[in-house]
């Protein structure tokens, strides 16, 4: 056999493996860092490319009638009459403190604001998350293995599923299960029954796209020379799925999380709106409307920063998932 | 009138028919059923309220002042004066008034038993920190600022009588102080800085603001010594209600599935079929409240070409066919409009001859325009350049029904050799369209109280852009003989006068073929058959919930 | 035989297997007492491992199972149905297979893996199974059992990670072992050591199938060998009666096949039993070998490698040193052969031999003149006079190209992009590739192949051609005949040995099998961990090693005859 | 790793799980699919000929008919033909489907190829530039896209092609180090091939012929983003028939008229399985020569 010509054979001690996930943690965390600032900067001067003028936006609005006084004033209020240089330092400088300005519109400190309506979303994007899990999960047990028709079959509700535009199936989920059945209110109430069809709109198409991969990686695993080993040591068909290849089919689908989340972020625009539910994406809408340029600054480092602690915590996760990961390294 | 049939739709609410049968609907104002009140009102109960209007971003409606704002004022605000279901001014917190026969000042006796919600009097130091808090440029108010325009200051007689000084004499003043932008909220409340009352404006009005989740709802409670209803409502003392829950619900669809559901008790915006659907079954009770001021019209841009020549614009409304679009994506629910004011308004004057689709004038009038070529698309042609008319829609302004409507504009103006390019906005990207007078025809509505909105539209003052950009002026009508009028009867005391000044204006504003008047500002509400007793207020038909109350 | 008057554990009459309307085992008999070895040799495809894995009733998938008599510790096992086979498996016969880093779940500890057998057939309380796991760990010779066990398959050596597979198919210390492939992936020393485990195992009364493909292994640890091919057994009887005195044909080219004993120059393959009408060689004389190796010591090397030295980086910081101040001479004619166990550095002397990295220090001259100082582009027009070729020749190819292409390319010309260009005509580059497949024992029409379609010696048969296209003077066969069956490797060997002699080429051979170098090398160096620890002629290295390490890799070296 | 990472390793897999068993001949999915696909392109590009009627013809008084033989499909708000609607929304929508993904591809591949021939540097530098895109989720991307260039058809395809750009880089870069690590590339090396041959004969064939498979997955997806932004008004323009548009316009009406929604939403979904089933065949047989 030829060998790789580093890093084969027996692992290094702790103490160096230690080292090693320190120093990859300290990479990711400074990578991070590095993501949040870029996002920031992008965004201050993406911003400044929008037509129309900030004081008029933090003035009611594109419709209101503000006196030249008013708009003079905001100006100087807000250090829009600052140079451009001037702001953004301005701008790093606060959001080291954790300031994100205050809203245009609602005129409120934005870190407030979102501080509220980041829960909901959260916990949407999360509970979204857990359910296209187990309907991934369970339609890639249920499908593999049992020959070609469940298989077909399995294939195209994931096709299907990855297909739906959110909007529509949040539609159609209403008309039924609403309107028709009465099993779930239309619009979220808070109450655990009113979080169900959102959760379903979110995690039917994202349960289409984590079954593909997963049930792939079941089917990769059933083939492995451990199943072989497991089954020659007595091991039932079941025992096999639960002890062995579900962990291996969990795999991919854990470092799609971080990906995962940024997608349901994108639905939740959308599902919000349908459902009625407060959340980043209906303020993002609604500030993108109306210009309110702290607030869509805000949203999109909010974002960018659950989208890089995301990517930390699936390594992490992966890494304790899969050691070989820990072993092979980084990029 | 209720022409088109809407599609059969299957009821599974029998159960809510029967109990709306049953318990009858009390609407006052403008209401769909007239039931005969038939149970005694219930105290108690929370009514839930979807509504599908934007939600504010600030609760107080000095600042800014939009119509999304005006829904959630009337609630908890109230103003000096009031309006009847015939368009009479009547008392509200002022219980009189007095105008001095040059009609520069006016005397407004005041309400002494009234408090605002935190305790502080009402009283003539109220309405003058008000006016001054409209006036400060630092609210940032717009409706509320615009509609004293011609106010100079507000003086103080006695504690519970205010003087209004003015530089000019304002017909409208008593119309503009009716509406919910002028309420008069606590002077201690205004004192705490715009941040804090934008949170929880305090007022006299039968609720006041519990709460407000951003992009969810705002709680309201009752007011327990609620005692100053407008002189038209059915009972004094406290509302029914205990509580008013008001979501923001911004899906249409959603927003019916939750009514249907039982999940919320009113809900505003409903689409024209499913109203069509409620109406015909009886499983809602539909409030018909078209908004005061304008109608909803498509402006043509006189400003520029091709509409600077009256015969392109004369084509234009010949070519057009809007009836039967009307009929359908409303289901029956909206009028057509033949008048550049609601039919709400006492003075509005229609001229339906105008409006009649003649497809051979229009061609004819498009040649003698000298607009005789055609190209490949069938678009006219003159010197090479096409017959293009750019339309900017709103999707925050128009209903869905409102842009298909707009399509079919599009289609039948397509034959008289009209290009209509209809670019749907954001709001934001829509005023920087107008302001850029990237437009030919434009439809925005407009909603005041009273006859004087024509000024605001058709005077040529509106033309001029205020430093934001914004005219409201939008068909660029640049008439002296239609601003002497308008001029005239904004400041014409005697009503007989002003009536005839403000028809003759609106004569010649028709005739100039400046607009194509659509239907009213549809403002319609589905209500439960549990709800009794609420009705919209004639000013700017908000809803008011506080003779409202709920069947068991 | 090792005589055994107890019951058989194992008794198997006309056992056959079809897939579908394949028949891939057609009857096999064979029986095991207790603490025997019974070996089944045979190359790929000749049915030995679905034999084994039909005893544990796994067949695969789709296949159809019969046999006279199945009984297994004395229980009848034909017609057993799934549940009845999961009580067998584990608790009556433990299979062992190739290689432990993905025959133990590479995400579960082993103590984990090793207990699962107890726990299922058991139910055995935990702490107890604990004490049984770290019992069968010390037993397969794991050192610290207690630390081990909280190990991953990954996380350990592959000597140590393959005692723990064994450990796992001991755990209920079942009658029979069914060991398939136990030692392929390993190094020949740690190949030992697990022979010698599996050896105890045997010691111990567990009777043990071993399947294997590689007769030196069979030869060091089994009874009785059953020789397979085509799903039948051919020949069967003692170890010492099968590899002395064969009787079949093909069990006589298995063994001739076997480099190890056979003397540099002589032919492995017989042209009757190749897949390729090779042309026969000729047994060189030892006049023709001196005359190929003539001039080598005084004249300047073809290749010279002087103090070189190449290190990489390693994460967490510090560098690795791969190849640690090396010098190596190959002379014009000569086979230097180079081996030494996976991570030994071969691999990297051989990128630096064709100047693919360059050293850290020290120096590669060819032919007296600078080679690795040049830069690229002053390489480039002598790189024609090294060729390379690899162990897996597949992805040495584009997988776009095909085999016409692919030689066309190397010799110069691509057909299809018009000529004019300088580059020879399309005819002309025709036939220099039909020579060239004729060369390598090739027929025509390959060149229209894609190399996937083709058998493994027939890819690396291309990879050859490919690399004489450019007429090379050196080639550098980086463990050229490592992924073929016994049978195949000997015609690649010969073929090369053939090309050697014909050309005056010389030849850097890689590669860990002590026998293929030994028949193939003139002189030889032996490498461990990046440096040469001992180098000389090949007849003396082996015969005599002057190196400890040397010793033992001879020592461990599987050898048909003991 | 993303949506497009992912369904790369789907293809792998498949191919790998394909070759094995040896699978010969397209399967009867990707002979409907490719019915279906021609039968798209047949109505893009020849709209006439499929549909029955002219789909912007208004008729108000024929408004929310229920399918018939006149109207397969039905009629919408405006009277105008369900059916033919859908067919002559085909063009508009694989321009927009296929015009994000060109252009995805575009910078992605620009991006890929700067990072793996550029250096350590500028891998560095293009590989954090990736992550920062990653951490734009897609519609947040287009709506920020929207804010700056205003809503329309063509900010809504950029934004749409802008937000799959990480993904594609990510991959070609990935595709291009492996091959150039590869061992044919080496051998390429010892035959002493310059690096602008290597770069054209076995580089670039074998990174960009797997792109083609991904660009078909992409196509459906993109059209679905693309339906997303019309719900939210920031889509195509009337009268042009776009099925997401059609889709968010149908919404409306979902309780009186069912068709107005259904049948859009078949030829999207119906639109993304197709391209995705001709993508993975296509897959199939470019893997199955490796």
């Amino acid at each position: 056999m030829t060998g790789r010509p580093a890093g084969t054979g027996v692992p290094a001690p702790g103490r160096t493996h230690r080292a090693r996930t320190a120093r990859h943690l300290a990479l990711l965390l400074g990578g991070a860092v590095f993501v949040l600032w870029a996002v920031a900067t992008l965004t201050f001067f993406a911003i400044r490319l929008i037509p129309g003028d900030p004081a008029q936006a933090i003035l009611g609005g594109p419709g209101s009638q503000a006196s030249q006084e008013a708009l003079d004033q905001v100006r100087s209020d807000y250090g829009l009459d600052q140079p451009l240089v001037v702001q953004y330092f301005a701008m790093l400088g606060r959001l080291l403190t954790g300031d994100l300005g205050t809203s245009y519109s609602l005129k409120v400190p934005v870190a407030e604001l979102l501080g509220a309506q980041i829960g909901g979303t959260l916990l949407l994007a999360v509970c979204s998350l857990a359910a296209a899990w187990v309907l991934a999960l369970a339609l890639s047990l249920w499908s593999t293995g049992r020959g070609r028709i469940a298989s077909a079959l399995g294939q195209g509700i994931e096709l299907v599923a990855a297909a739906l535009p959110h909007f529509w199936l949040a539609a159609v989920l209403i008309a039924v299960f609403s309107t028709g059945l009465g099993w779930f209110p239309p619009v979220a109430t808070g109450t655990p029954a009113g979080f169900v069809l959102p959760v379903t709109t979110l995690a039917i198409p994202l349960a289409g796209f984590l079954a593909q991969v997963m049930r792939e990686s079941l089917i990769d695993a059933m083939r492995q020379p451990f199943v072989v080993s497991a089954r020659a040591r007595g091991e039932s068909a079941l025992g096999i799925r639960f002890r062995h290849t579900i962990r291996h089919a969990a795999l991919p689908g854990i470092s799609l999380s971080g990906w995962a989340l940024g997608w349901l972020l994108s639905g939740a625009v959308v599902v919000e709106t349908i459902f009625a539910m407060p959340g980043l994406g209906r303020t993002l809408l609604q500030a993108v409307t109306l210009r309110d340029i702290p607030v869509v600054t805000g949203v999109v480092l909010l974002v960018a920063l659950v989208y890089v602690v995301m990517t930390v915590l699936t390594d992490l996760v992966a890494r304790i998932a899969d050691p070989r990961l820990a072993q092979e390294g980084a990029r | 009138m209720r022409t088109a049939t809407p599609p059969a739709r299957r009821s599974r609410t029998v159960g809510l028919l029967a109990v709306a049968v049953a318990g009858g609907v009390l609407l006052a104002g403008c209401q769909a059923d007239e039931a005969p009140v038939s149970e005694e009102p219930v105290a108690g109960g929370t009514l839930r309220y979807a509504s599908g209007d934007a939600e504010p971003s600030c609760l107080d409606p000095h600042v800014g002042g939009n119509y999304p704002q005006a829904l959630l004022a009337s609630q908890f605000l109230e103003s000096l004066v009031s309006r009847d279901e015939s368009g009479e001014i009547i008392p509200w917190l002022a219980e009189s008034w007095e105008a001095s026969a040059d009609g520069l000042s006016w005397e407004f006796t005041l309400r002494d038993d009234v408090e605002f919600t935190d305790g502080t009097p009402f009283d003539a130091e109220a309405v003058k920190v008000n006016m001054e808090h409209l006036q400060d440029p630092a609210t940032q108010s717009s409706t509320g600022y615009l509609a004293l325009g011609k106010v100079d200051r507000v003086e103080v007689v006695a504690p519970d009588v205010a003087r209004f000084v003015l530089t000019a004499p304002d017909s409208a003043l008593l119309e503009s102080l009716s509406q919910p932008w002028l309420a008069i909220e606590s002077p201690a409340g205004l004192a705490r800085g715009m941040e804090e009352n934008c949170q929880a404006p305090i007022g006299t009005g039968a609720f006041v603001v519990d709460g407000w989740v951003k992009q969810e709802r705002v709680s309201l409670v009752r007011n327990d010594d609620y005692v100053s209803p407008p002189a038209d409502a059915e009972h004094e003392g406290p509302a029914y209600l205990e509580a008013i829950d008001w979501r923001f619900v911004p899906d249409a669809a959603s927003r019916y599935a939750a009514l249907q559901g039982g999940q919320v008790d009113v809900i505003d915006n409903p689409q024209p079929d499913t109203i069509a659907a409620a109406d015909e079954s009886g499983a809602f009770a539909w409030l018909d409240a078209p908004r005061p001021g304008a109608s909803n019209r498509i402006e043509l841009n006189s400003g520029q070409a091709p509409f600077d020549d009256e015969r392109v614009r004369e084509a234009f409304l010949a070519a057009v066919e809007v009836d039967d679009g009307i009929d359908a994506l409303y289901f029956g629910t909206a009028g057509r409009s033949y008048s550049a004011l609601s039919s709400v308004e006492a003075l509005a004057y229609s001229e339906p001859e105008l409006f009649a689709t003649d497809l051979d004038r229009a061609d004819a009038l498009l040649d003698e325009a000298g607009w005789t070529e055609r190209d490949d698309d069938g678009t006219r042609m003159k010197d090479g350049t096409r017959l293009v008319l750019r339309f900017p829609v709103s999707t925050n302004q128009s209903v869905p029904a409102e842009q298909s409507l707009f399509e079919q504009v599009q289609a039948t103006a397509k034959e008289a050799g009209f290009d209509v390019q209809i670019s749907l906005l954001d709001l934001s990207s829509w005023y920087g369209a107008l302001f850029a007078h990237e437009y030919e025809i434009v439809s925005a509505p407009y909603t005041k109280v009273g006859p004087d909105v024509l000024r605001i539209l058709y005077h040529s003052d509106s033309i001029t852009p205020a430093p934001s950009g914004y005219f409201a002026n939008l068909a660029q009508v640049n008439d002296p003989e239609i601003d002497a009028l308008l001029a005239e009867a904004a400041s014409t005391s005697d009503p007989a006068e002003r009536a005839a000044q403000y028809e003759e204006a609106q004569r010649l504003i028709l005739g100039g073929h400046y607009l194509l008047p659509l239907y009213d500002q549809q403002n319609s509400f589905l209500l439960s058959p549990k709800v009794h007793g609420a009705r919209a207020l004639p000013t700017v038909s908000t809803p008011s919930f506080s003779d409202a109350w709920l069947a068991e | 035989m090792t005589a055994n008057d107890a019951d058989p554990v194992l008794e198997l009459e006309q056992l056959r297997v079809a897939f579908g309307r394949e028949e891939v085992v057609r009857g096999v008999s064979l029986a095991i007492a207790p603490g025997e070895c019974v070996a089944i040799v045979g190359e790929s495809g000749s049915g030995k491992s679905v034999t084994a894995r039909s005893l544990l009733g796994m067949a695969g998938e789709g296949a159809r199972v019969e046999a006279q008599t199945l009984r297994l510790a004395g229980r009848d096992l034909r017609g057993a149905t799934e549940r009845e086979w999961r009580g067998v498996r584990g608790g009556q016969a433990g299979l062992v297979l190739q290689d432990a880093l993905v025959a133990l779940d590479p995400l579960r500890p082993i103590g984990r893996e090793i207990g699962d057998a107890l726990r299922i057939h058991d139910r055995m309380p935990r702490a107890e199974r604990r004490a049984r796991t770290l019992e069968v760990l010390a037993d397969v010779g794991m050192p610290d059992p207690a630390t081990a066990v909280r190990r991953r398959s990954g996380e350990l050596s592959g000597g140590l990670r393959q005692r723990a597979l064994i450990a796992s198919a001991l755990a209920l210390d079942p009658p029979l072992l069914i060991a398939d492939e136990p030692t392929t992936a390993l190094d020949a020393t740690v190949q030992a050591r697990v022979l010698e485990l599996l050896a105890e195992v045997r010691g111990r009364g567990t009777a043990v199938l071993l399947i294997s493909h590689d007769l030196a292994v069979v030869a060091r640890l089994a009874d009785r060998v059953l020789v397979m091919r085509e799903g039948r057994v051919i020949e069967q009887g003692t170890v010492d009666e099968v590899l002395r005195a064969p009787r079949e044909p093909y069990t006589r080219a298995l063994i001739a096949a076997v480099p190890a004993e056979v003397p540099r120059g002589a032919p492995l393959s017989r042209p009757a039993d190749s897949d390729a009408n090779a042309t026969a060689a000729q047994t060189p004389t030892a006049a023709d070998r001196a005359a190929s190796r003539e001039g080598s010591p005084g004249s300047t090397p073809l290749l010279a490698l002087d103090g070189v030295v190449k290190t990489f980086p390693v994460r967490g910081g510090g560098r690795f040193t791969a190849v640690d101040d090396v010098s190596l001479d190959v002379h014009r004619g000569e086979t230097v052969g180079l081996v030494g166990e996976s991570g030994s550095g071969k691999t990297t002397l051989a990128r630096l031999a064709l100047a693919l990295t360059a050293p850290d220090r020290g120096a590669v001259t060819l032919d007296g003149e600078p080679w690795s100082a040049l830069d690229e582009h002053a390489r480039r027009p002598r790189r024609p006079r090294i060729g390379a070729i690899y162990q897996d020749a597949l992805s040495s190819f584009d997988p776009l190209w095909s085999v016409g292409r692919i030689l066309a390319d190397a010799a110069g010309g691509a057909p299809g992009k018009g000529a004019g260009t300088g580059h020879p005509s399309r005819a002309a580059t025709a036939r220099r590739v039909a020579e060239l497949l004729d060369r390598v024992g090739l027929a025509g029409a390959v060149a229209g192949r894609e190399p996937l379609t083709l058998s493994g010696g027939q890819r690396q048969r291309v990879a050859i051609a490919r690399a004489l296209a450019a007429a090379p003077e050196l080639l550098v066969c980086d463990e050229p005949v490592s992924a073929l069956d016994v049978t195949i490797q000997a015609q690649i060997l010969d073929l090369l040995d053939e090309l050697q002699r014909e050309r005056g080429l010389a030849m850097l051979f890689i590669s860990h099998d002590l026998g293929v170098v030994r028949h193939m090398a003139d002189r030889v160096a032996v490498m461990q961990a990046g440096r040469i620890v001992e180098s000389g002629p090949a007849e003396r290295v082996f015969a005599a090693p002057g190196h400890p390490y040397t010793a033992r890799l001879v020592a461990d070296a599987p050898r048909l005859v003991h | 790793m993303s949506e497009l990472e992912l369904r790369q390793t789907t293809v792998d897999a498949e191919a790998a799980h394909d070759r094995e068993s040896s699978r010969r001949g397209p399967r009867v999915g990707t002979v409907v699919a490719g019915a279906f696909v021609i039968l798209l392109l047949t109505a893009a590009a020849f709209p006439a000929l499929v549909a029955t009627q002219d789909p912007n013809a208004i008729s108000a008084t024929e408004a929310f008919q229920p399918p018939s033989a006149a109207h397969w499909f039905g009629t919408d708000e405006s009277g105008r033909d369900v059916y033919s609607r859908v067919v002559a929304g085909t063009g508009t929508s694989l321009l927009i489907g296929v015009t994000a993904t060109a252009i995805g591809l575009a910078l992605g591949l620009l991006l890929g190829v700067l990072a793996s021939f550029g250096g350590r540097v500028v891998d560095f530098g293009v590989g954090r530039l990736v992550e920062v895109l990653f951490a734009f989720p897609g519609l947040l991307l287009a709506l920020l896209v929207i804010v700056v260039a205003g809503p329309g058809p063509v900010t809504a395809t950029i934004a749409v092609g802008l937000s799959t750009a990480p993904g594609y880089a990510r991959i070609i870069r990935g595709q291009l180090v492996s091959i150039r690590s590869s061992q044919y590339v080496e051998a390429a090396r010892v035959l002493g091939r310059p690096p602008r041959r290597i770069l054209t004969a076995h580089l670039l064939p074998n990174a960009l012929l797997p792109l083609v498979v991904l660009a078909t997955l992409g196509i459906g997806q993109a059209i679905v983003w693309a339906a997303a932004l019309s719900y939210l008004g920031l889509g195509a323009q009337p009268p042009a028939a776009e099925w997401g548009a059609m889709l968010s316009a149908g919404r409306t009406y979902l309780q009186t008229a069912w068709w107005m929604t259904v049948f859009p939403g078949l030829a999207i979904v119906g639109t993304t399985i197709a391209t995705t089933v001709l993508g993975r065949a296509l897959a199939r047989r470019e893997r199955g020569a490796r």
